[in-house]
C-alpha cells in the first residue's frame, strides 16, 4: 500500500518538476503531463507482472515511473540528453524502455492500440504467458484503431487489457460531445468482450479491476476493456488556458486527488505517518536527483543523430 | 490596397474569417478548433463568431473527418479541415487519396469536391518523430489534388482565399515556425483571388535557388551570407507544389547556369526530387552544373533540438550547395 | 408490390446476365454481383424519397438499380462505354448517378461510410430534410471507418442509415471468425444508437425496417443502423471457387432465394400470375435491352481519359 | 543451381513456404490468405501446410493489422504481410510510416521491426482508380523503410528471403501483370541472400534506361524496337528504390550519355524524379542530354482498358523518350 502511494507520489512530483522546467525553459518542445491520473497508471500496473508489457500513450511519463522506469532516465530524455532511455531521440511522446516491458509511449493517438494488439498476438503464438496492457485515452477511443484493434484481439482471443483513461477530455473535446455513450466500457460489447468501467482517481479500485481479470486474460479468456474515470488536473499540454471546462468541475474532481486525498482511497495510510514522511523525503530526493542527473548528463551527440535508423 | 501588417496565422484567419461570411456553405472541420483556437491558435476567435453551424469540432478520427469534408463537399458545402499536425495526414491518406481526389474525375465530372485541408507542417520545435514531418511530397504524386504551400502572410491570406473558392480539393500546407511571421497583407479583389505561379523574392544572377514554405526564408538568410561571398543568387517561392510552375525557374535557370533547390522534408524521394528532375529536363541547355538539392537528413527526426538541427536543413547547407554549384 | 418483384427480378437477371458477358470476355476488369441480394437493395431504398441519397460498395449494381439506374447506362459503364454512368472512367466499383441522387460505388471496403456521413452533415446543415442510406457489408463493420462514421453520426444526430448487408461472408473471410458477436446491430450501442437486425432476404421485412425509421432519422433522431441477413449465392468476385463455406449452407439459402421463392415473401404475388408474367417479360427485354444499348455504344474516346482531373 | 522454372508468384511462395520452414517465427498476416490463398493466389496451399497458428487471417482493418503485425515483429516474430492491393495501403500509411518504420530509431535500437509487407501494385487490368496504383515513391521518401521491387520471379525469390531475414522494415512490391511471368529460379546459400544492387539486364550502348518490376519488361520490349533503328539502349533494373543504386546507373550512362528512366506510377512527384535528380547531380559530366522520365500520365486510372492505355506507359513512350534523348 506504501508502495502505491509511493509510486503515485513520485509520478505526481516528478511532472510537477517537469512543467516547472518547462517554464524555466530547461526542457524543450511541449509535453503533457499526467497531473491527477496517477491512481491510473499505478493502479494498473501494480499488478502486472515484471514480464508482462505495458504500451502507452502521449500522456506516459507516469505510466513509465509505475513500470519501474528510472525517474532519471526519463527526466535525461525530456531533456535530449544521451543518458535519456532512447537517448534524446525519442523525447516524451516516444520514450521505451525495453528491459522494463516498456513498449513506449506514442505520438500518434491511438497508435499505441494495434501495435499492443500485436504484441498480444506474438505472446499467444510464443506462449510467453505474457499479458499486455494498453493505455489510451477517452478521446483515442473514437479512433479507427480502437475498434479495429478490439475486434481482432476478441476474435483472436489475445491477452490484452484495454485500459482507457477516461480524464473526460480529449485535449479541449469533452467525451459527452465526442461520443454518445455515457462510459467508453459500454463499447466493449461491440466485441463480445467484457468491459468495467472503476474510479479511476482510486488507486486500489483500479488494481482491483486489473488483478481482478489478469488471471483469465493469461488464461485466453481474450481481452478485457477497463475504463478508469479520472480528471488531468492540469492543461492538456504547456499551452492550454482549459477554457473548456469550469473551474466548478475542477474544484469537484480536485477533491479526489489520488495523491493529496491519499488516505481516502488507502485506508489507514495516514496513521503510519513516520512511512508516509520517509516516501515523501525519498520522492523528493528521487525527483531531485533525476534533475541533477539530466542537468549534468552529456547532450546527444550530434553523430548519433543519423544513426540507427537502418538496423 | 494594404490592409494591415498581420502574422502569416491571422493572414489565415482572416481569409477564413471573410470567407465564412461572405459564403455561408464554408464550414470548418477539425480537431480542437472552437473554443480552444486549433493547437496553433489559428482558428481562435472564429467560434465566438460563427458557432457549432459553421465550425465542426470532431472526435479524433482523421480518416474518417477528412471523408465527412468529402461527402459534405459533394453535396453543396465548402468545408475547410484542419489537421492539426501534417503527420497525422497519413491517418487519412485513403480518404485524401483514393476518394477526394478522384472522385471528380472517376465519377466524370458528375460531382465536384470543393475541400480545403489545412495543415501545419515543419520541425525545428522538438516535437520529435510524431509531431515535424513535412510530407508534401507523397501529395504532389496526387492527380486531381493542387497542393499550396504559402511562405508570406500576404499569400498564406490570399491563396487560402483561393482554395476556398477552387471547385476541387486542395491540401493546403502551412508551417509551424511561420505562424508568428508577420507581414504586410494585402486587400484583394475577386478577380485577383488566385493560387499565383511563382515568384522571385529576391533577384540574382549567380544560382537560382528554388524553396517554398519556411525554407524560403532560410534561402534569403543564405542569401544574405553569400553576398559576403560576392555571389547572388536568386530566390524564388514556388508557392505551388501541384501545379509546379517550371516556367518560371527555367526562366532564371537560363540567366544564372545554376539551380539549387530546398525542401525541409526527407530529400530522398521529396519535392526536390520533382523539381530537379524538372530542371534537368527542361533546363539542360542551361546549365552550367548539376542541379544541386537541400533537404532533411535520411532519418526520421528525433526530438533533442541538438539532434533535431542535425536532421533538418539549415542557410549553411543552401550556401554550401551553392557555392557547391559554382565550383562545379 | 410488383414493383419490387420487379427491381429484384431486374437485379437478378442483370447480374446474370453480366456473369455471362464476362465469362464471354465482353466484359472486363473485375466485378462483384449481388445476386441473393436483392431484397435488400430493394427493400431499403423503396421507401427513400428521389431527393434521398444512397452510397454504395464495391457490389453497387442492385443499388444504382434500385435507385432507379438505367440498366442501358449501368451496362454501358461495365463494358467501358462512352454512354456509362461515368463514361467508362469509373466501372463497377466508381459508378455514381447524381441526378437519381445515387453518390457512387466505392472500391474501397468501408470508403463509403465517412462519405455518406459527411452527406448526412451536410443535409443537417443545409436543412434540406434529406436522407442518406449507406450500404456496407459485415466484412466492412471491421474497419475503423465504420466505427469513426457511426460515432459522428451519432453525436450529430444525422440524418444517416447504416445499412449493412451481412451476407456472411467477407470475401472468404467469414463474420463469425472476423467479429465477436452474432448481428452487426449489436454494435449500435458503442454509439447509443438504436440498431435492428431483419431478414435479408425479405423485401417486406428489410422495407419495414427501413420505412420504420424513416420519418424519425429525417426529422432529426440521429442515425440508426440495420443490418439485414442475406446471402450472396455466387461467388465474392469471378475468381471465387467459394471453398470456404459448404454446398449445404449453401443450399439451405438458395431455398430463401428473394427472387426464385418471391411468394414466401410477397404474398400473394404468385397468384396474379398475368403480372408476374409481364414482370418477367419486360424485364427480359430491359436487360437485352441493356446489353444491345452497351454493345453498340461507342468506347470511350481515348482523348476523355486526360479530360476532368482538374475542376 | 537452378531449382526449377517458375512463377513469380510461385517465386515469392517458394521463399515463404522455405522461410516459414526454417524459422517459426514467421508468419503471413492478411486478409483471405487462408484457404482462399489470397486475391492473386500467391499464398494458395499453404494454408494446409501450415495452418492458424502461421497464417493469420485478418477482418478488413489495414492501418491495425498493419500496427499488429508491428507489435508483433517487436516482440519475437517475423510478420509478412500481405495487403491486399497496394492502393488499399493508403488506409495503412500511418502505422508504417509513424511506427513502423521509426520505432528502431526512436527508440534508440532498444526494438527491432522485421516486418515484411508484401502488395501488388500495378494497372493493367481495367480494375479501375482504386485498384491499379503504383504509390511506391511515397515510400521512397520514409526513413527507415526499405523499398524492394522485383521484376523476375528468381529476384522475387531471393529478395523476398532477404527481406523477411532483414531485421527492419522492407516494403516488397510486387506486380499483379507479373504473377504469372515464367522465369528460372536458383536455389541460394544463406551467404547469398540479399537484396542485391541494381543490374542491368541488357546491355547496350546508345541510352541508359532504368526501370523496375513490370517496366523492366517494356524496357526490354523497347529495346527490340529500336534496334530498327539501329539504337543500343542498356536497359538497368533497379531492383531496390530504397537503397537506390546510383552507382550502378552512373557507370552506364558514363558509357552511354544519355538517361531514361521509367516507372508505371504518376511521373509527378514519382520514382522517377528521384532517380532522374539523382542522375542529374551525379552524372552531369557525362550526360550529352537532359534526362527524361516516363511514366503514367497525371490522372487517376480509369476503368475502361481503352483509356486505362491512355494513361499508363507503354513500351512506344519509352522509344520516344530514347529517341528524344538522342535528338537532343
Ligand atoms: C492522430 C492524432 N490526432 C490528434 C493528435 C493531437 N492530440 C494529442 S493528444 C490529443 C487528445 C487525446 O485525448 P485522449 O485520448 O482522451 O487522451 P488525453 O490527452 O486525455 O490523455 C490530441 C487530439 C495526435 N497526437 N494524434
Ligand atoms: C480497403 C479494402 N480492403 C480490402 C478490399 C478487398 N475486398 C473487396 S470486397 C472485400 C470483402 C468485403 O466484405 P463485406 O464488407 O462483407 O462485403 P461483401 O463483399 O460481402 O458484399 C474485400 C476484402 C478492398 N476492396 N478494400
Ligand atoms: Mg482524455
Ligand atoms: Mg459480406
Amino acid at each position: 500500500m506504501i508502495d502505491l502511494y509511493h509510486k503515485m507520489l513520485l509520478i505526481r512530483r516528478f511532472e510537477e518538476k517537469v512543467e516547472e522546467l518547462f517554464s524555466r525553459g530547461m526542457i524543450g518542445g511541449t509535453c503533457h503531463l499526467c497531473v491527477g491520473q496517477e491512481a491510473c497508471a499505478v493502479g494498473a500496473v501494480s499488478v502486472l507482472g515484471k514480464n508482462d508489457l505495458v504500451i502507452s500513450t502521449h500522456r506516459g511519463h507516469g505510466h513509465l515511473l509505475a513500470k519501474g522506469g528510472d525517474p532519471r532516465r526519463v527526466m535525461a530524455e525530456l531533456m535530449g540528453k544521451a543518458t535519456g532511455y532512447c537517448q534524446g531521440k525519442g523525447g516524451t511522446q516516444h520514450m521505451c524502455a525495453i528491459e522494463l516491458g516498456f513498449l513506449g509511449t506514442n505520438g500518434i493517438t491511438g497508435g499505441g492500440l494495434p501495435i499492443a494488439t500485436g504484441a498480444g498476438l506474438s505472446a499467444k503464438l510464443r506462449n510467453s504467458g505474457q499479458v499486455i496492457l494498453v493505455f489510451f485515452g477517452d478521446g483515442a477511443s473514437n479512433q479507427g484503431t480502437f475498434h479495429e484493434s478490439l475486434n481482432m484481439a476478441s476474435i483472436w482471443k489475445l491477452p490484452v487489457i484495454y485500459f482507457c483513461e477516461n480524464n473526460l477530455y480529449g485535449m479541449s473535446m469533452s467525451s459527452s460531445r465526442s461520443m454518445n455513450v455515457t462510459s467508453v466500457a459500454e463499447r466493449a460489447v461491440a466485441y463480445g468482450i467484457r468491459g468495467y468501467s472503476v474510479d479511476g482517481m482510486d488507486v486500489l479500485a483500479v488494481r482491483e479491476a486489473v488483478g481482478g481479470v489478469l488471471d483469465a486474460v493469461r488464461g485466453g479468456m481474450g481481452p478485457v476493456l477497463i475504463e478508469g474515470r479520472t480528471y488531468r488536473f492540469v492543461g492538456h499540454s504547456k499551452s492550454d488556458k482549459r477554457v473548456y471546462r469550469t473551474e466548478a468541475e475542477e474544484s469537484e474532481w480536485r477533491v479526489r486527488d489520488p495523491v493529496i486525498s491519499f488516505d481516502r482511497y488507502l485506508p489507514g495510510l495516514k496513521a503510519r505517518e513516520a512511512e508516509v514522511l520517509r516516501v515523501q523525503q525519498q520522492v523528493e530526493a528521487e525527483v531531485t536527483e533525476s534533475v541533477e542527473f539530466g542537468m549534468r548528463s552529456e547532450l546527444a551527440s550530434p553523430e548519433s543523430a543519423l544513426s540507427g535508423v537502418y538496423v | 490596397m494594404l490592409m494591415s501588417e498581420m502574422t502569416y496565422s491571422e493572414g489565415i484567419r482572416t481569409a477564413l474569417r471573410e470567407e465564412m461570411k461572405r459564403d455561408p456553405s464554408v464550414v470548418l472541420i477539425g480537431e480542437d478548433i472552437g473554443v480552444y483556437g486549433g493547437a496553433f491558435g489559428v482558428t481562435a476567435g472564429l467560434w465566438d463568431e460563427f458557432g457549432s453551424d459553421r465550425i465542426i469540432e470532431t472526435p479524433i478520427s482523421e480518416n474518417s473527418f477528412i471523408g465527412v469534408a468529402t461527402g459534405a463537399a459533394m453535396t453543396g458545402l465548402r468545408p475547410v479541415v484542419e489537421i492539426m499536425f501534417m503527420d497525422f495526414i497519413a491517418l487519412a491518406m485513403d480518404q485524401i487519396m483514393n476518394h477526394a481526389s478522384k472522385l471528380h474525375y472517376i465519377y466524370a465530372g458528375q460531382v465536384n469536391v470543393p475541400l480545403v485541408i489545412r495543415t501545419p507542417a515543419g520541425g525545428g520545435r522538438g516535437y520529435g518523430a510524431s509531431h515535424s514531418q513535412c510530407l508534401e511530397s507523397w501529395f504532389m504524386n496526387v492527380p486531381g489534388l493542387k497542393v499550396v504551400v504559402p511562405s508570406t502572410p500576404d499569400d498564406a491570406f490570399r491563396m487560402l482565399k483561393a482554395a476556398i473558392r477552387y471547385d476541387g480539393p486542395v491540401l493546403f500546407v502551412e508551417h509551424k515556425l511561420l505562424y508568428k511571421k508577420r507581414g504586410e497583407v494585402f486587400e484583394c479583389q475577386d478577380s485577383e483571388i488566385a493560387f499565383g505561379g511563382a515568384v522571385v523574392r529576391r533577384a540574382g544572377t549567380d544560382v537560382t535557388v528554388a524553396a517554398y514554405s519556411r525554407m524560403v526564408d532560410l534561402a534569403l538568410d543564405a542569401a544574405d551570407l553569400l553576398v559576403e561571398d560576392g555571389v547572388e543568387i536568386e530566390v524564388i517561392d514556388l508557392r505551388t507544389l501541384n501545379p509546379l510552375d517550371s516556367a518560371t525557374i527555367a526562366k532564371s535557370v537560363e540567366k544564372t547556369g545554376h539551380f539549387v533547390v530546398v525542401e525541409e522534408g526527407c530529400k530522398r524521394g521529396g519535392v526536390g526530387a520533382e523539381v530537379a528532375a524538372r530542371v534537368a529536363e527542361e533546363c539542360m541547355e542551361f546549365l552550367d552544373g548539376p542541379v544541386m538539392r537541400v533537404g532533411a537528413e535520411d532519418s526520421p527526426i528525433p526530438s533533442a533540438m541538438s539532434l533535431e538541427a542535425q536532421v533538418l536543413p539549415v542557410a549553411d547547407d543552401i550556401v554550401v550547395a551553392c557555392k557547391d554549384a559554382l565550383a562545379w
